[in-house]
This record gives structure tokens, C-alpha cells and sequence, in this order.
């Protein structure tokens, strides 16, 4: 830039340049170009390790989470949190600076653990870390215990603490390991042989929508079965406005979690972000563990009541089969609106599974899947899911692409509505196709995180939001002749 | 320090009862921790600074603390709001994502074809980038940016912490790029450890901006008496556009903005204006330093919160200029006076005695306070997320005596003070909100408008009042005790 | 029509014609003709009285609804349900001809009941009227006695009968008879001095949300208390699909509601429709009879649980204590979305009120408020209530007035929504103002009617509705400038 | 009769096993119901007519009837749908109230100013008005209606039950109306308690269309060869938009629709065209009568349900014009061949063999059944709501022998056959669809097309054949037994 060439003009942009531009974005030239992008991610559908490292955090009793790294990656955290669900997301980091890159964030961490204890009074500190030590390096087990002989933090108080690279995979896969050290640290010892303590331990794997948490906890008193339900954050995210603050409402008591290993069996219901806990379950345990898919939609529900009453002998009870009934009248009342509508839908793997499973019960077309980071085996298991529906055929499976490459697709072979977080809200606006909100983040509507998406009832909400959005369509934009009373 | 139904907000605020309240509150510490804090809050006293607050210092580990990084303050504040450029975070994926449409800088134009500032761009670092470095794939990314977007007048390379720590070298990718793509790629040094706060980041990011743009354009256009740049004004939500309309009212050109709806081309021309206005002096100071040792251009602080600040911010810019723009200013100042009075005569009956509590960043805690008074509302406490002593030098005068001043807050600090003075408001971050409102505190957040806006400049204040009111006043804090 | 002049030209109407008189009727000048008119309704924003009635019967166990009068009445009650439900609507009628002008309807009567018994094996059948009989004066009590005399029906088998004449009132003045009715017949002799079955009668008035009904039994089961919900719809409108048709799902248990006199106490949660049988409890019983308003937003619905807290001496469980917390929660967090926004409503008295009630917590201004039939006590009931809040001042109250005079209304003096039923949809079509869907009926939308509007989820739900509302709103009409991620 | 993937539809279908099917649902009944029952269902023989249906008589109290009255037929059918009145429902607010919108007769123009069919004008009776009369009412009913609708074509008054009981003279009314405000008033004596269902409500509407408005205009310009009416067309969902696009595709000009998007003044002039063309017979034949009769008009039935019975149709309107006309008709059959074709290749293996039961009103419940052909599929069993002794004669034939054919049938009758015959499809109204879809039967709508349609000529078969194949395949239906 300090060439000493004559200093150019401002130049403007031509409202011709931008016409010609505007209308190239949406072609098939430019879909061609944007596909093969090998280095740049644009818009990207998924966050980083330590925010799903978070979020268990959050959903364990008075625990305290922790980011051993640079101050504002905990300040990004929990904005994230605090926009989704409009709730406080306390939650401190040890902040470390360029000595950190050093001398490595001992210190900080000795600092961070005896302030936080102090000030905070948390019946856990759950630490996670973010880029810096992990790039450098950090030895969390040595300084964790360093900690505890220097006494910064009592000898016996827990500290679990989880690897969260964010350079590998995304959110979901930081929930994994710092559930796991979660349940190990609190009662890693505490199997005793023979024991059963008669409960399911259930594990929702990464999921924002506190309804989906009530929904778990309620289905499993209709069985009358006692749950501990892991990391749950309904409480933490979605607590009573009474005029006093409580840094910690909720979450899975500390107690229930310790005791994990004695359960009756344990459940997970999602498999891409509980690999490691379940692992650790199947070797630390002989009670049954079982990775099933994360329920929405009908079929998927009935396989965890099934598997419930299997694993417990109790007969699925009959209000839940009087809901499965009213969520089947509902689709079936409502088929019409869905049926061979064409979708486009990103997100997580886990919901995507589920999302694609309800939408095919309903004979709509899942038609543009992406995940923004997955794998090979992912898009097997989605393509086998695909193919047990004719309404899963010429489907397309995208993975590790992004929203740019998402609203290529959706500018050349389009789609009826996209189904996913708030950051699609720009390929709607672009091309005129509606967006269903559902998963993580939703920073512009409010309370949908409230709302259960899994389950009979949740089969039900996705239904009303999609029907419904259709519907509004249709008033909004059929020719005045065409616009009637009755839908 | 009860809350009562005084006429006077600043009834029961004394400097003894603030600095015991000060007390109390560190006693919440550790010694070594109380040792640390101690220096950054104190009852004010606008006729003896030597109270004076220490800044820009560590962030305290394990203290909820509401500060952002240096990435932050490059991203979200100075590179960011620049329209044209493709801005790429470059390292892993989440300081990009979370930094993705969160600080409403809105801007003009067609997004993903000449404007890219609501996209986010990044690099998406894997272990295998951590471990052989990002610098090849960089360059694949200025390739591809410049492929998929034609209109692009420029690339930012924002360095996330694992840059810096691998010994990647940006600024060699950066240089060949800008060479062979002939668009300024500018590499900005700017990961998240460096330095205590957002604070670093917006000054490394004027420098990559004095090093790499400034005096590379000139204006098509002759150059007149009257043209201006506008400093740190962000446009958050419209902001810049508020501002710019009353400047541009009162005869003045605002030929580039630094840097809300900025484009890169006018941003690289200002050595050229007359006079450089700088609203957001934390962030750019340093910018209209450089431009005035280096092109003596003149630059003025000014301050667009509220109609009584703003008129007298007309006329001291006005004074900068010949009669002409002198009058226009009182005849600007005229035309709005009427309806502002409107404002103040629907709100202020409701707001009066009001007391506020501030904790945000940038020129906030000292611009807003004016406006407030115009409402008949007293900010009692006010404090800084990133400032420096210069901030705090311009803060102690505009606050009353025995107020409390304070510099990066922890939130059981906020806590323990909202708990203790009662503030009708607390103006503060997304990351506070919710904590307050559960404590039953009205809150605005102050960085982002809380999604409303613009507050700026005569279009701004009418916005900003309906909303003061709302928070303040909204029924549903009725609701919030139970009858049972 | 038969003058002997020329025969004229089929004419057309010009588009200047269309294109004045369209804007004419946006007019003030309009809006006083329109607001003028004494004789000709248009658009009403209410049905007839046997409605009311036939909503009842199908809320009592294996109960069917018994139309005395032309059968097409029946028809039209019936599709009417089945439209808003996307339900069956079980219900006959003894199709009165020319021949009943004349002599009467008890033939048609009698045959009915004995073909309707026969056949559809009701437990009870509740009959009221059409027009006919009541213009021609069929004497109810004489011929129902006549039918078992004559053995068309068991001398003991229960036929509730209401006289619910269409030339009077609306649809929820037939509720209020035909309930009364069905109580009477069914428990009228059964009190028994001094007996206390320790049970809640509770009425919840006319009302077409299914999802109220399961919220009012999910409170009464937080408290512990037995509850007999009368008219109780929510499984007759909104049952399991199961491959197998059940003509009468659920309803009040018969037993259940003839015990009522013997109740610890009785509520009813809606005045307008429930004076009748309100009055026959207090001439009945020495227990506790109150009528409460529509537990509609936070301050209704804490009525509702402090008089039931205080007449069953229990306090209020802390699950519900929570949800109103999360419940102010979500109304705080979402205030700035319809803070002093104004609202055009229109519905049943009750409902409106409730409705209103929860507008001014939400510091948003009901507006135009209208009740197409209702009376001065009403008017200064609603009045009231607009004054205990700055939020209600200059709004206002219409009486007998119908939806096409509220087009003139939001046409002359807008509002920023309405909230109705889907036959406002032509104003917000006509003036670009959205609906937010509520009442009765919904025949353009999906599953509305399943989510609760009462209690506090039910002010969740209506503020969901209606902020998301006004956020799409912004998105879809804001300019690109304007177009962002967080709102 | 038990349901097996049989690519013959009709097996096991035989005259002896539908009359054994409806021997043990009469059992359901006493012994005077059966009695009055038993003649209006049996099994078919399309070559002996003998098994005639009873039909048109009143439906037995106390059953379940999907009947209306003759209100519904006046309002909802024959008056409601002239787009360019004000259609006043004269009594109670219920009659208008519940059919309101509910019968998708669509029109064009904009509601409110020159059309106004959506909307819902009655004279909501109040006991008053049942004690003193009505009468003056309406005369200030209809002096509103002109004053707030000046653009309005006329008035009609549709009569409820209790105008008749009463004793008002709206005939009188309705003249003097007419006289003052210089628009037709029609007064419509359909009370719902005349007759046994709505078909008589069409018939008196008939009559009133006869006695004020058939002759009473004349079309501006001269009539052609090719002038003609359609009748019997109610453009539901847009069915006679379609039926008219393929009538003036061949070359003939539709003059005026009876009463689908009507307009009046057409109506009246109807007088002058070449020919009439009857769609839905049962409401409007005696219309076509009295045209042939009066004016020589001549008619024809035709059927546009399906590419078959399309076809066919054209050819045999195409030989009541001249060569031109018949060569245009071969011209259209041979332009929609081929996407039609690619409908039934589309659908047919997915409907195949599939059975349906018909019971609504009108013509469908013979006019359908070549529609369901074409897709592969038979109607094992149809009835009429309201039909007549001529509407059987023209069903048997086109009904497979051993069908069912039935008159007026109670729900319960209805739930027994579907219950024995196990159709794959239940083709009927609201009232019936929510009963078979929760015994786990397909259904759609046949009255309102469930919302959607056209289902009339060629751009009305795909949508038909789509709704067929979605309702009867919808996954849904696999979800109906639980696994548990």
C-alpha cells in the first residue's frame, strides 16, 4: 500500500454493476463458484466447542461456568445465551492475556477458581477453555490440582473440567466432554456393585429449547419413573421474574448427577453430542445405556416411550398415548398444508435427523439438509432415513457447507420454506421464502425456546408454526379472489 | 440510599455514604482481589479529581466481568461497520459467529453484492490449521472473497487469538494478495488475548487503518470549506444517519464516517476535510490525532445524546466555520426546538427524579448523561467497560458530587450497588439485562439501543425518550410481586 | 319488476367507479354513514343462542346434542364446530317441516328422541331450539314429559332441555340455559344438607379453546382439589386418533356433575354466559358461589387462584407461583414489542375483557374494543376496567356494533393490530393491519384453539402471538437498511 | 367385503353382499324408521332400474343428516354467489352467520364496492322484530344497502324461518324497494322449515330469479352464434373459471355463469343465448326448463370432471355448434392430452384400484365418478343429500353393479357401510369428515374441495388428482396405530 504510485479517486458503485451483480448471486454460474469455495466459510450454521461446554454448565445444580482462556470469549457465550433465551447466563473466565501466551494460564486459573469460589459461592466451577491454552497448551489436570494443594479452592470442592479446542467440530461437541467430566467428577467413584437405584438418567445432549427440558421431566412423571434429566437447563434458562436475582435457579441437582452410575439405565437423545458420555457410562457401568434418536416427530417419541417401557417393564402410560393420538389427529387434520411442500433446513445433526423424520411423517419433502459441520457417517444415517420415504427421494444432503452456499441452492432449485435458527433470516429476506424458527440462536421472536419441538406436543408446535406460516402466505399473497374465510 | 418518591434524585447521595457503599462492596473480595478492584470505583467529586479512577488495567480472573476482547473491538467496533469490505475473522469459528449481526452498525446498500457488513466471513480454523498454519488457506480466501463478491472495495484479516500463537504472518499473505486482487487486504493484528479489553482492538485497528488506507484515495470531487468526517459513530441503529442529516442540515458535507455505514474508499480520503467531529473519543482519538499531526486537520469532540447537548454541540461546530454555517446552526437549533419541547413535555412529567445507573463502553457513560437530564432523570452512578484516564478526566465534571464513578465493573459490583442505591434504570450490556430485570430494575441495554434507535442527533432523542419511559414505566413491573 | 318499460343494457361498472367508490369507504364521511346505520347488519361478530347450548352438551359424558327444530340449523351448528375443532360435532336434530308450523313439533320430537336413543345410545340427550319452535311456541316441559309418558324415551333417562330462542342474544346466551338445564335435570334434587364432597365447580363459560379446559384441570390438579369442570370440551373437541370413531370422547362425568349442589364450592369464570345457572346455584346450595372474570393475563388468573386458595384454604402451589414468574418474565422481557401499540378487538364481553385486561399489564392500548351484542353494564364494566390504567385512556368501547363498522373505524383511526376471530381477516386483508387470531371461530388456521389463552401460559401464548407478530411485521416491511439479525 | 390390495376393486363387491350390508344397517333402526330407511339405499344394477332409490323426502327425526335447508340452498347456492348484491339473510343472526364464507363461491372484484358475496348482510331479528314484525326493518335494510353499496346491482332478501312464521310481507317491501332505490329487490320465501332440504331453497330461488329478473336486461352488444350460458356452476374454488377458460378455448362465448363470480344484470339477460350448459342439474334444471319453454332456449348437461368425461362432454357441445366449433373442441381435447396424460401417469399407480365412497350433493356424486376412473380408482358406493328420483335415474349406469347407492344417509348409516366396504377414500362434507379420519379413513371434502380446487375441467383434474393422492397416501395415516 505505500507504493508511491498516484493516489487514485473514489470511485461509487453503478447502479448497473449492482443490478448485474444482485441478479449473478442467483444463478447457476454463481452456485457453481460458490460450492467449489474451499477456504472461505460464509455464514456460517454452528458455533464453537466451549458454548456447548456452557450451556451443561448451566444445567448442573449452583455450578459455576468457567472459561479458562481470553475474557471476552466468555463475554460472547453468554451474549449468545442471553439472546436466545433473554435470561443471565453468569458464567466467569480467568482472563488471560499475552503473558498467558507465556507463562501459560496457571496463574489466571489459580486467580480465576479462588476469586469465582469467593464471590459467587457455587456448589461446582465447571471448567472449559477456549482457543489460547489450548493452542498453548494448558495441563488442566495438573493445574486443577495445583489449585486444590495451594488451597485457591477447597480440596474436596468439584471441579470438572473439559478440553474444548474451538478449531474442532462445533458447540455440539463441547457438551460431550464437559458432561462426561461432569458425571466423573461428581461420581466417577461412586458405583456400587449391585445397586440400582430405580432411576433413568436421561441425557438431552445440546439443546436450547427449555421446553424440550419440561417435556423430558414431565413425560417421565407420567411414567412415574424417577429421571435425572442431565444438564438440565430449564430452570437455568427460563426461571421466574420474582424482583431478587438468583445466579443459579435450577438444574440437575448435584446429588442425582453423582449418582449416575447406580441408575436403572441411561438414555441419550442425541448421538453426535454424547459420544464420549455414553462411552463413559458403557464402561463404567452394567445397566443398560442406549443413544436414541432425539425425539421429534411421532416415530421417534414412540421409540423412547418403547424403550422406556422395555427398559423399566411399565406400560407407556395412557395420557401420553392420548397425546401421541392428538398430535396424529393434528397431522393428519393438517396434511394438506405440508404435503409435498419442499424444505430447506439446517442446523445441528441430531435435530436435523429429527426435523427430517417429523417432515416426512408428514409428506413434506426435506429437500436441502445441511449441516455445517458433520461427517460421512451422519450423511449415511440421514440418507438411510431418507430413503424409508418416497417423500425422501431426490433429496439433497449438504454437509460441512454453510448459508451461503444455502442460499445458492435455494436460489436455484427452491425450496417452499427454510427451517432452522435466526441466521437463515437472510436467505428469506432475499429470496422470498419463509423461515420456520426453530433451534439455536433465535435473537429475533420471542419465547419459541419455551415451546417444545420434541415429543407429541412438540410434533404439534412445529406443525401449527409451519402450517400456520403457509397459511399467512397464502392470505398475504393470493390474488384478492383468492382470498377467503376458510384454509 | 432508599428508594423514596423523591423530586430530587440525588436526595440521600453523598460522597461518605457512596464511598461506604464503595467499602461494603469490596468487602465482597479477597484481599488480593479487594487490592485490585479498589482502585477503580470512588464517590465522585467533580471539583477534586485527584479521586481519580484507575482504567485500562487486567480484568481481575474469575470476576464477571462484561468486557470483550481486542478481536472485539476490531470487529464488532472499527472494521466491522465498514460497508464494502469483506471482513474476515480469521481463525475458528465462534468469535466470528457470535460478533454475526450482534452490534446492529447498519449500512445502505445490497447485502452479499456491494454491502457485506450483516454477512459473516471466516476462516473456520481446524486442528490441522492450528498444527501446518492458516497463511495458504488465507490466501485461498481472498481469492475466493474477491471471486464471489466483485464489488468488494476491500478484505480485513481479524486475527483471532490461535493466529497470533501459531507465527502465521498475515501481513505477507495480506501484501501479496492486495498486489495480485488490487483491493486493499489489510491484516489487523488484533487476537482476543492482546491487551486488557475491546480497548487495543480499536486502536490496532486505526493503525492498520492510518498504515493501510488513509491518504490512498482522494475525493473525485474538488474539496470544500465545508467538508467534514465524522469519527466513532457506529450507526447503531441508524445512528450515523441521524447525525449526519443535522450536519449536513446546518451546511456541512460529511464526506466519510468512521465507520458506521463507512465506505473504505471516503475513509481512505479524509485526510482531505476540514475538520475532523469525533463522537466516540475512546475508540478514534487516536485516529483524528494521527490526521491532525499528520495532515493538520483540525478535530473537535461533540456530543448528539439529547436536545440540550446537541445545540450546544451545534454551535461549538458551528464556530469552527464562517457566519454562515453559524447561522444555519441556530436556525437548525430553531427548527427543532419546538418539537423536542414536545418530547421533553410527554416524557419528563413521567421521568422526573428519575435516577439511572450506566455501565457500558465507549463515550456512553459521560454522552448520555445530558440526554437524561433533559428527561429530568439524574444519573447517579456511571462506570466503564475499557476506558482510559481521558475518559474518565471528561466524566468527573458532567457527574455530580458523591455519585459513583467506576471503571470495569464486576457484576456482583453492579449487584451489590443496584441493590444499594435503587436505580430506576440501569443502562447497561445484553449480559446485564436479565440479571437486573430479574431483580425487578427497569434496564435498557445501551450498547445496541436495545434493538431500537436511532439515538443520536434530533431524529434520535424522541426514540430514545419513548424508550426510557417504556423501560421505566411499563406495567408489567406491577405485575411482579404476587398477590399470594 | 314487471313494468312494461323498455328493457335496459346489461351494464358494466367502470373502473373509476370501483376506484372512487374504494376510496370512499375509507372515508370519515363513510365511516358516519356506516356508524349510522340502524336496521341492516354486516359482518357480525357473533352466532345465535342454540350454538351456546350445543357446546355445552357436548361437554357432558356420552352426551348428544339435540336440535328441536329444522334440521338445517343442526347442519350449521355442527359445521361450524367442526371447521374451528377440524373435529366431529355429533349432533342430530327432529327436522321440523311446514307441517310443525302448524301442529307443532312434538311428533318430531318424539320420534327423534326414540331414534336418537336407539340409535346413537347417548347416556342423555340435551335438546334446546331453533327458531321455529320458539316463534310458534312449543312447550318444551310438556312434551318431553309427553315422550317418556308415551315411552319414546326411559322414564328416567335424563333430557336436559333449553329454550334458546336465535332472536335473542347470542351464542353465549345459550350456554347459560342449556347448562343450567343439564344440572338441574341432572342433580337438581340431589343436594343433601350439610354434605361437602370437597370439590370445585367450575364453569368455564362459553369458550372454544380446548387448550383452556386442560389448563383449568392442570391448575385444579397442581391444588390438589377435586374438580368438576363443567361443560367440559376439551376431549370431545380435541381427541386421540386411534383408527377408531368414539362419538362421545370425555365430557364432564355425569355423575360428577349431579353432585354439584353438594360442591364445596362453585366458580364460574365468565359472567355474560353464566347468570342463569349462577343464580340456580345460589337458590340451591349455602356453598361458596362466585362468579370471577376470564382468567385472561397475570392479574385475572392470580384472581382466580387467590379465591380458590381462599374458599379451599390451600395455598397457591409453587408450580404455578413459578409459571406466573416466568410468565411476568416473558411479558417484561417483551414489553418494548407492544408498549402503547393500539389494538382493535372484538368478541365475546367476557373474553374482550380478559383480553383487555391483559393489553393494559403489557402497557399496549386496547384500542377499539367491540362486542357486537352487549349492554350498557358492559360498557361501564369494560369502562372500568380501561380506567384503572393511562394505558386505557381514550380508548374505546362499541357496543352493537358490527365488524364492518370496525373497518371503518381502523380505516379512519388505525390501530397497529387487531385481535379476533379469522372473520376480522377482511379488515386486516382490506386495511394491511395483522390479525392475531383468537376466539371463536378459527377456520383459516391450524391448532390455535389447542393452546391455552387463559392462566399464565395463556399470556404467554397470546404475547407470543402477538409480538412475533408485529416482528414479522418489521422484517417483511422494513427496508433493507433495516433488515437485521436481532430484534 | 375385508380390504386387500386387490387391483380389482370391485371384487367381492356382488348385488347379494351390499343388499346383505344394508339389511344389517337397517337392523340398527326401529321398526317405523326402517320402515321410512329402507328405500333409500340398495345395492345397484345398472341394468335394471327397478332397485329405484326413494329420494326427496323428509329426513327422519332424530337421525344424523348432513341435509341443510332450504335457507342453505337459496343463500349458499343459487342467490350468494351473484357477486354484485347485497344478499340480505332476513331473521336471526344465525342462518347468515354460520354461512358465511363457508361455501368458497368466489368472485372477482373488490369486496365491499362492487362486489360482495364474502361479506355477511342479515337483519339480526330481535324479539322485537319477531313481536311487531319485521317489515320496516328491511325497508331501512334496504335503503342502507344502497346508501353504503352504491355500486350494488341489487338486493336480494333471503327469508329465514321465522319471516314466514310471522306473517311480514316482504314481497311488498321488496317492491317498493325496488321502485324507490332502482335496483332489483328480490324477496326469497326460503324459510328453512320449507321442504326436506335445501334442494327446495333452490327452487324457490329459481322461481324468484324466473319471476324478477330472467328477461329483464339485454346485452349491449349483439348476441352470436356462440353465446352461451353456463349453469349450474358455483365457482367453488374456481371451478367456473376453469370450465369457462375451455369453453371459450373452443370458441364459444359464456355469456353469463348461473351463479359462480354471477353478475346480475348478465343473469338477466341470459334470455338471449344460444344455449344453456347445465353442470350441476339438480339446482338448476327446472331454470333450463323454463328457458327452453319461455325462450327456446335450448340445454345440455355436461360433466368436466376428468380428462374422459371432459372429452366427451366437448364433443358433445361441440355438436350443438357448427365445424368450427367441433374442429376447435378436437383442438382443445388434443392440447390438454398430453399433460393430462402426464397427470394419470403421475398418480394412477399410486391410486390404482383404490375404492371411494361419494356422498354429497348436487351432481357430484355421479359426475365424479369418471374424474376417479381416470385415476385408476372405483366408487363402490355414492349418494345424494338432496337428491331426485331424475338424479338416480342418471346414477345407475354410470355405478358398477352391486354398489351401493343411497339416499340422504344418517351418519350412522354412513359409519356401518365404510365400517363393511372399507372404502380407501370417503368423499363427503364437513360434518363427515373429522368421523372418517378418526376411524383411520382417507377423506376429503367433495363440497368445498377441502379448501382447495378448481376440480372443474382440464386445470381443475391435476389439482383433483394431487388431492386424491395426498389425502388417500399421506403418511399420516402409518401413524395411527401406536406401537404400543
Amino acid at each position: 500500500m505505500s507504493e508511491q504510485c498516484a493516489v487514485k479517486k473514489v470511485t461509487e458503485i453503478t447502479t448497473e454493476e449492482v443490478e448485474r451483480i444482485k441478479e449473478w448471486i442467483n444463478t447457476e454460474e454463481y452456485k457453481e463458484k460458490n460450492m467449489a469455495r474451499e477456504g472461505l466459510v460464509i455464514n456460517p450454521a454452528h458455533a464453537c466447542q466451549p458454548l456447548g461446554a456452557q450451556l451443561v454448565a448451566h444445567g448442573f445444580e449452583g455450578t459455576l461456568p468457567f472459561v479458562h482462556g481470553s475474557q471476552g470469549c466468555a463475554s460472547y457465550y453468554r451474549s449468545a445465551f442471553n439472546r436466545h433465551f433473554r435470561e443471565p447466563a453468569p458464567a466467569v473466565s480467568d482472563a488471560m492475556t499475552e503473558d498467558g501466551a507465556v507463562f501459560g494460564g496457571q496463574n489466571n486459573l489459580f486467580e480465576g477458581l479462588e476469586n469465582a469460589y469467593t464471590l459467587y459461592h457455587p456448589k461446582m466451577i465447571a471448567v472449559f477453555t477456549s482457543c489460547m491454552p489450548e493452542v498453548i497448551g494448558d495441563d488442566l489436570t495438573a493445574f486443577i490440582q495445583n489449585a486444590r494443594n495451594e488451597g485457591h479452592i477447597p480440596a474436596d470442592f468439584p471441579v470438572p473440567y473439559a478440553n474444548t479446542p474451538s478449531f474442532n467440530g462445533t458447540h455440539i461437541h463441547g457438551y460431550d466432554p464437559m458432561l462426561k467430566s461432569i458425571l466423573n467428577t461428581l461420581g466417577g467413584d461412586k458405583k456400587v456393585e449391585g445397586k440400582d437405584n430405580g432411576s433413568l438418567n436421561l441425557i438431552p445432549g445440546f439443546d436450547a429449547c427449555t421446553g424440550n427440558y419440561r417435556e423430558y421431566k414431565r413425560y417421565m412423571k407420567a411414567f412415574d419413573i424417577p429421571c435425572t434429566l442431565m444438564a438440565d437447563i430449564s430452570d437455568s434458562f427460563d426461571s421466574p421474574l420474582t424482583g431478587t436475582y438468583n445466579p443459579y435457579p435450577g438444574g440437575t441437582p448435584l446429588e442425582d448427577a453423582a449418582d449416575a452410575l447406580n441408575a436403572h439405565a441411561t438414555i441419550a437423545l442425541q448421538q453426535y453430542s454424547t459420544k464420549e458420555t455414553m462411552k463413559w457410562f458403557s464402561a463404567n457401568t452394567d445397566a443398560p445405556v442406549e443413544t436414541l434418536p432425539m425425539p421429534i416427530g411421532v416415530k421417534k417419541t414412540d421409540e423412547l416411550l418403547m424403550k422406556i417401557s422395555e427398559l423399566f417393564d411399565k406400560p407407556v402410560p395412557q395420557e401420553l398415548i392420548d397425546e401421541r393420538g392428538r398430535a396424529v389427529d393434528a397431522m393428519t387434520d393438517a396434511h394438506q398444508y405440508l404435503h409435498n411442500k419442499k424444505f430447506a433446513i439446517y442446523g445441528d445433526p441430531d435435530w436435523l435427523l429429527g426435523v427430517v423424520s417429523f417432515l416426512l411423517e408428514m409428506g413434506a419433502r426435506p429437500y436441502h439438509i445441511l449441516c455445517s459441520r458433520s461427517n460421512k457417517k451422519f450423511k449415511k444415517t440421514m440418507q438411510e432415513l431418507l430413503d424409508t420415504s418416497p417423500y425422501g427421494a431426490d433429496c439433497n444432503i449438504w454437509i460441512n457447507k454453510d448459508l451461503w452456499h444455502l442460499r445458492s441452492l435455494c436460489a436455484t432449485d427452491p425450496v417452499d420454506a427454510l427451517i432452522g435458527d435466526a441466521h437463515g433470516k437472510f436467505i428469506t429476506r432475499d429470496l422470498g421464502i419463509p423461515l420456520i424458527r426453530a433451534g439455536f440462536p433465535i435473537m429475533d421472536r420471542v419465547n419459541l425456546h419455551r415451546y417444545p419441538t420434541i415429543g407429541y406436543q412438540g410434533a404439534i408446535n412445529l406443525l401449527t408454526w409451519i402450517a400456520n406460516t403457509f397459511l399467512d402466505q397464502v392470505d398475504v399473497t393470493c390474488e384478492d379472489r383468492n382470498f377467503e374465510m376458510m384454509r | 440510599m432508599e428508594k423514596t418518591n423523591k423530586k430530587n434524585p440525588l436526595e440521600g447521595i453523598t460522597k461518605e455514604k457512596t464511598q461506604e457503599l464503595v467499602e461494603k462492596t469490596l468487602d465482597l473480595y479477597t484481599e488480593k482481589a479487594r487490592a485490585k478492584r479498589a482502585p477503580h470505583m470512588s464517590a465522585n467529586d467533580p471539583e477534586d479529581s485527584g479521586c481519580a479512577i484507575r482504567s485500562n488495567r487486567k480484568t481481575v480472573p474469575g470476576v464477571m466481568s462484561a468486557r470483550g476482547c481486542a478481536y472485539a473491538g476490531a470487529k464488532g467496533v472499527v472494521w466491522g461497520p465498514i460497508r464494502d469490505m469483506v471482513h474476515v475473522s480469521h481463525g475458528p469459528i465462534g468469535c466470528g459467529y457470535y460478533s454475526w449481526g450482534t452490534r446492529r452498525n447498519l449500512v445502505d446498500g445490497t447485502m452479499g453484492v456491494d454491502v457485506f457488513s450483516a454477512m459473516q466471513f471466516t476462516s473456520d480454523f481446524q486442528e490441522r490449521d492450528i498444527v501446518y498454519g492458516g497463511d495458504e488457506k488465507l490466501r485461498k480466501i481472498c481469492d475466493e472473497a474477491k471471486e464471489l463478491f466483485p464489488l468488494t472495495k476491500g478484505i480485513s484479516i481479524l486475527s483471532e487469538c490461535p493466529v497470533g500463537l501459531i507465527g502465521d504472518d498475515i501481513n505477507a499473505v495480506a501484501k501479496n494478495a492486495a498486489k495480485d486482487l488490487e483491493i486493499p487486504v489489510v491484516p489487523c493484528n488484533c487476537e482476543g488475548f492482546r491487551g486488557v479489553s475491546q480497548s487495543l482492538g480499536h486502536h490496532i485497528s486505526n493503525d492498520t487503518i492510518r498504515d493501510h488506507i488513509i491518504g490512498t484515495r482522494e475525493f473525485a470531487e474538488p474539496i470544500g470549506d465545508y467538508d467534514i468526517a465524522l469519527i466513532g459513530d457506529y450507526n447503531i441503529g441508524g445512528d450515523a444517519w441521524a447525525s449526519k442529516k443535522i450536519l449536513e442540515e446546518m451546511g456541512l458535507n460529511v464526506k466519510a464516517i468512521w465507520t458506521g455505514d463507512g465506505q473504505i474508499e471516503h475513509i481512505a480520503a479524509t485526510h482531505q476535510v476540514k475538520l475532523n467531529l469525533i463522537h466516540c473519543y475512546r475508540s478514534m482519538n487516536y485516529m483524528a490525532k494521527v490526521m491532525e499531526e499528520k495532515y493538520g486537520i483540525p478535530w473537535m469532540e461533540f456530543n448528539f445524546f439529547g436536545p440540550t447537548q446537541i445545540a450546544k454541540s451545534l454551535r461549538e461546530i458551528a464556530a469552527q466555520f464562517d457566519d454562515k454555517i453559524k447561522e444555519n446552526a441556530e436556525k437548525v437549533i430553531a427548527k427543532y426546538t419546538e418539537p423536542m419541547q414536545k418530547v421533553i413535555d410527554e416524557y419528563r412529567p413521567r421521568l422526573e427524579g428519575k435516577t439511572v445507573m450506566v455501565f457500558v463502553g465507549g463515550l456512553r457513560p459521560r454522552h448520555t448523561i445530558g440526554a437524561y437530564e433533559d428527561l429530568g432523570m439524574k444519573v447517579i452512578a456511571s462506570g466503564y467497560e475499557f476506558a482510559h484516564t481521558d475518559d474518565y478526566d471528561r466524566t468527573y465534571p458532567e457527574m455530580d458530587k458523591g455519585t459513583l464513578v467506576f471503571d470495569d465493573a464486576s457484576e456482583i459490583e453492579l449487584e451489590k450497588w443496584v441493590e444499594a442505591m435503587r436505580p430506576d434504570l440501569v443502562a447497561s450490556g445484553v449480559k446485564e439485562k436479565y440479571v437486573f430485570q430479574k431483580a425487578g430494575v427497569p434496564f435498557r441495554q445501551m450498547h445496541s439501543w436495545d434493538y431500537s434507535g436511532p439515538y443520536h442527533a434530533y431524529d434520535g432523542f424522541p426514540i430514545f425518550a419513548r424508550d426510557i419511559d417504556m423501560a421505566i414505566n411499563s406495567p408489567t413491573w406491577g405485575l411482579v410481586k404476587a398477590p399470594f
